[in-house]
């Protein structure tokens, strides 16, 4: 009987967080819209529902109805199964990242966590360099020298940035001393012991790395419009399109997720309860990707590689060397 | 390169978001590195020099404004110069003043959709925004003179189509008031963003020789360092009593360009500061009767004025046998027409040098070692406008 | 995802139809695509001063797989008119075209051995703008106009006012 | 158009011209202030060289080769002008030369002395036919590469095609040559 009442609780929890995130997804890209029309002095979608609220929701609607083609050259399989990778790990990270403090229901403590890995940390920097997978197959199976070129940046920016990302946590897991995320959230219960207090440059790093991983801009070399004109999924449409766009806008939410919760003290926060806190930071992070795309021109591509192998990797590397020092002296 | 691995061959174009309409390059690539950029051109001829032999000379200005777009005024201007100069016309100091106000409006119209798109390929999403907001203010003063936002086709031969508008003084007084603080918002923006520098200083350079044995004018021959600017050195339309610089580049890569082009409209600024300062009284066109058609209530009242017009508008004007070359310094460069006229009411043949065509000629030394991401950046700052490359 | 093909004749679409088809005129994407001179209008049109974003059609794809509208801003040489055509083809349906200005309409003033007289010879056109070029304002108008008249079409069946649709 | 006179600088540039290649200068005359030089076609490659690298000229800019189509004249079928410009001394000359043969025109290239020459030469081939020999690549650059023709002869046809209204919409377009 127990056991069915967990099950039943972890899919609850998988549906609600999965909802939540699909949702956040659309909400990000009317949030896009909006703030990068206020930042242009434009007004963004208003006509489409109050504030044009249901943009998102006609736009989703659209592309279900929309005719999906296959190009001749492309195959067949891969072509379908690219999104989906492109689309899952996005959603998998949120899997540990924890919510809340737990709750007490009919007598029941239910963590605020789908699930609590004790090396959730592990389990998110798997997850995150899956998605690469998805825009490589999706590059090479269409059969478009714009997509493969699309493809073959991406793999390459991974590559080099998987590293430093990687680094970029470890003075962190050496300061809280722990892998799980659950552990790390209640350390830094009070604001002054944020980890990004701790070591400001280990999030500066993770960051940077962080809007590489998720290729946006000024990173956005896989989908560079004015270069490759689509990129990876030039030659997409429908649903697979905007399965990538979800995927996309995923990643953005779980890597913003984990910048909260590993550096800015997850969801703790006064008055309100944790998950709102959560979700505030979460579109903080989001404001601030919005923020780039609006101000930054894009990197080449050969000095995106220059940047995480000579800047961002050494300096993570001494990074974790000075805070192994500091910690063994003090 | 082992004997095995093949390069790869990219169609950049017809249909690309950054090749500036229907511009199509074809790219030799190894990995990412461009051995060979070809441009194929015509996507968007449009017959203009073959259609102007079968028009009157006066109905050849409306599609002098079609060719470039973005600057229709300068069209406009080195076409009515050239025939002026073929009938021997003098016009009024006031046309002149206006000619030079609109044209370095034009220039700067011209310069800033160059700055948006620019921006916009690099990936600067933003400045094409804030480049086309400012623009509306000098669509303003199009509008305000000639009825149209774009294509005005205001200057006439032996004047301009109307009288300059009561309330174009206090347009070109918000412009420049407005564009110089813009400009400043610009350049904080991108002058020391060290992306935009990274993406820009060392690419696509052409040395001063290069540039002068492509033939190469314009913005895109100053910035190598060669100080050729035709309103200095061939003075047209009263260029000699205005007090401007021109701004050259050392190093002749896309940041110097961007540069000089910044600076450039900073000196059309000033012309048109002194241009509506020194602004003279007077008629708005010339006294040439047979050419420039009378002043429309004179048609109304005197019969001579009535004959002139029906004849001017279903006739045209003759154009003495010989044939003349006359250039203007447009926003892309050296912009010449030559007219080869048979004595008769149409031109005999229509040839327009365009500064586009000829610019683009450079992009093949440019590009040649350089990332795919070069070849967008290098077509963005030679500005060119497909219109005016294939006519 | 081409599922109104897979539904039978006989089903009477009235609500489904009106979701799909408010949808479909929300979220116009159009096809960054220009040609000559109305192109630098249609630039006008999305900028601050006009802003399309207002519609839900900021979102200019440059692929033509995810594009719905394709805005023919400009003459189409006898040259462009090929590639013109396959991009139509390759835009993924339902799709929808504009002709933006005189020249894509019916040739301008240019007519002569260079200049398709009109880009219907082609493709396929549901709204037609006059105007050399067309002020920003008109552009809008024509696209209310493609909206109103996206919002009378059903999901499945021909669509009568094509003439690639006509029997 | 009428005649003006020449200024010094314009008579020592004609001197230097006669003095080097005699009878191949057939001509100058001046129009305001445009000065034109008549040359024969067989020495334009020469003249071009001499324009670029001789100390009394140094003509650094080529700035346009425009061609005309004089159909009706019996003895020039088709006039080239080049237009040479010098930054330095701002100087422009215009050098005309006449093709007389109407089946297959032809001339001697620049190309290799004025790289800029490329594209515009190959502009006149795609327009008039004019083929200049001791160059590579010269294809038709603007046109199509199937247009039968050279549109900007004057036997070529502007083609005009009657506009469509109500009353003949239905008819098949009626092209006008």
């Amino acid at each position: 009987m127990a056991d069915l009442t967990s099950l039943i609780l972890i899919v609850l929890k998988v549906a609600v967080v999965f909802l939540a995130v699909i949702t956040g997804c659309a909400y990000a890209t009317w949030l896009e819209r909006k703030l990068l029309g206020h930042f242009q002095n434009r007004m963004g979608p208003t006509y489409v529902g109050p504030f044009g609220l249901f943009q998102p929701i006609a736009d989703g609607i659209k592309l279900i109805f929309k005719e999906d083609v296959v190009p001749s050259r492309g195959e067949r399989i891969f072509l379908t199964v690219a999104p989906m990778i492109a689309f899952i790990p996005g959603f998998l990270s949120f899997a540990v990242i924890p919510i809340g403090a737990a709750i007490t229901l009919f007598g029941r403590e239910i963590p605020l966590t789908v699930s609590d890995l004790n090396i959730g940390i592990l389990f998110i920097l798997a997850t995150t360099s899956l998605g690469v997978y998805g825009v490589a197959i999706a590059g090479w199976s269409s059969g478009s020298k714009y997509s493969l070129l699309g493809g073959i940046r991406s793999s390459a920016q991974m590559i080099s940035y998987e590293v430093a990302y990687g680094l970029s946590l470890v003075p962190i897991l050496m300061i809280a001393g722990t892998l799980s995320l659950n552990e790390m959230v209640a350390q830094q219960s009070t604001v002054l012991r944020w980890f990004v207090f701790r070591n400001p440059l280990a999030f500066l790093i993770f960051w940077i790395c962080a809007v590489a991983e998720t290729n946006r801009a000024p990173f956005d070399l896989p989908e560079a419009e004015s270069e490759l004109v689509a990129g990876y999924h030039t030659e997409y449409s429908s649903m697979r399109f905007s399965m990538f766009m979800i995927g996309e806008y995923a990643n953005m939410l779980s890597v913003s997720a984990v910048a909260a919760t590993v550096f800015f003290g997850g969801w703790n926060g006064p008055f309100l309860p944790g998950p709102w806190w959560l979700i505030a930071k979460v579109i903080a992070f989001m404001i601030m990707y919005i923020w780039f795309r609006a101000t930054f021109p894009r990197l080449r591509y050969d000095q995106l590689m220059d940047l995480g192998w000579k800047v961002l990797f050494p300096l993570a590397l001494a990074n974790v060397l000075v805070t192994g020092i500091v910690m063994y002296i003090v | 390169m082992s004997p095995a691995t093949r390069t790869m061959t990219l169609n950049l174009g017809p249909q690309h978001p950054a090749t500036h309409g229907v511009l199509r390059v074809v790219l030799e690539l190894d990995g990412e590195t461009v051995l060979r950029a070809t441009p194929h051109l015509g996507y968007l001829h449009t017959g203009i020099e073959k259609t102007a032999e079968d028009k009157l000379y006066y109905k050849v200005i409306p599609m002098t404004d079609r060719m470039d777009y973005l600057a229709p005024m300068s069209n406009n201007l080195g076409y009515v110069l050239t025939v002026e100069k073929m009938l021997g016309i003098e016009v009024p100091e006031k046309v002149k003043f206006a000619r030079v106000l609109l044209t370095e409006l034009t220039r700067l119209n011209s310069h800033l959709v160059w700055l948006g798109t620019h921006a916009l390929d690099i990936g600067a999403m933003s400045m094409v925004l804030y480049a086309f907001r400012e623009r509306e203010m000098l669509l303003d003063v199009y509008e305000a003179v000639s009825g149209q936002r774009m294509m005005s086709t205001y200057f006439r031969v032996g004047g301009l189509a109307d009288d300059l508008p009561p309330d174009l003084d206090g347009k070109i007084k918000k412009i420049l008031t407005v564009l110089p603080q813009k400009m400043k918002e610009y350049e904080d923006l991108l002058s020391n963003n060290r992306i935009w520098i990274k993406r820009l200083t060392g690419v696509g350079k052409l040395t001063a020789q290069q540039a002068l044995d492509l033939s190469v004018t314009g913005p895109l021959l100053r910035s190598t360092g060669v100080k050729f600017d035709l309103r200095k050195a061939h003075p047209y339309s009263g260029y000699e009593k205005f007090d401007f610089d021109i701004p050259i580049g050392v190093n002749g890569d896309c940041y110097d360009r961007y540069l000089v082009r910044m600076e450039e409209m900073r000196q059309s600024l000033k012309i048109m500061k002194q241009a509506m300062e020194g602004m003279p009284e007077g008629p708005y066109r010339a006294d040439v009767p047979g050419v420039v058609p009378p002043p429309k209530p004179d048609v109304l009242t005197k019969m001579e004025a009535l004959i002139f017009h029906f004849k001017i508008y279903t006739e045209g004007f003759k154009v003495p046998a010989g044939s003349y070359y006359q250039a203007i310094e447009s926003p892309k460069g050296e912009l010449g027409y030559y007219i080869v006229s048979d004595g008769g009411t149409k031109p005999y043949r229509m040839r327009v040098r365009p500064p586009s065509f000829i610019n683009l000629q450079a992009l093949n030394p440019m590009v040649i070692g350089g990332l795919v991401a070069d070849v967008i950046a290098c077509i963005g700052s030679i500005d060119i406008v497909l219109g005016e490359v294939d006519r | 995802m081409g599922l109104e093909e897979k539904i039978p004749d006989s089903v009477i679409l009235t609500t489904v139809d009106y979701i799909v088809n408010w949808s479909r005129k929300s979220s116009l994407w159009p096809f960054g695509f220009g040609l000559a001179c109305c192109a630098i209008e249609m630039i006008s049109t999305f900028a601050s001063h006009f802003d399309l974003a207002r519609f839900g059609m900021e979102v200019t794809r440059p692929s033509p797989r995810q594009a719905d509208l394709m805005i023919v801003s400009g003459r189409v040489s006898n040259k462009m008119a090929p590639v013109v055509k396959r991009l139509y083809d390759q835009m993924p349906n339902p799709k929808w075209v504009i002709s933006m200005g005189a020249c894509a309409s019916c040739g301008g003033i240019f007519n002569n051995y260079a200049i398709l007289q009109g880009v219907d010879r082609i493709i396929p056109v549901d709204i037609y703008i006059p105007g050399c070029p067309p002020r920003p304002e008109q552009l809008i108008d024509g696209i209310v106009r493609l909206q109103k008249k996206i919002e009378n079409e059903s999901i499945k069946g021909p669509r009568p006012d094509r003439e690639s649709d006509r029997p | 158009m009428k005649q003006t006179a020449l200024t010094p600088k314009e008579e020592a540039l004609v001197g230097a011209l006669r003095e080097q290649f005699g009878d191949g200068i057939t001509g100058h005359d001046k129009v305001a202030d445009q000065l034109s030089i008549f040359v024969k076609t067989d020495i334009i490659f020469d003249l071009a060289e001499f324009m670029k690298e001789d100390p009394r000229t140094g003509f650094d800019l080529l700035a346009d080769i425009c061609g005309v189509d004089w159909i009706r004249c019996p003895d020039m079928r088709f006039e080239l002008v080049y237009n040479f410009y010098k930054i330095d001394g701002d100087f422009r000359v215009l050098i005309r030369t006449t093709i007389p043969d109407a089946d297959t025109p032809a001339i001697r290239s620049i190309q290799p002395v004025y790289p800029g020459a490329d594209w515009l030469e190959r502009e006149v081939y795609d327009m008039l036919g004019v083929v200049f020999e001791g160059r590579p690549d010269l294809r038709r650059i603007i046109t199509p590469e199937d247009l039968d023709g050279w549109p900007h002869r004057k036997d070529f046809p502007l083609t005009y095609e009657a506009p469509h209204f109500s009353h003949n919409k239905d008819l098949p377009p009626e092209i006008i040559k």
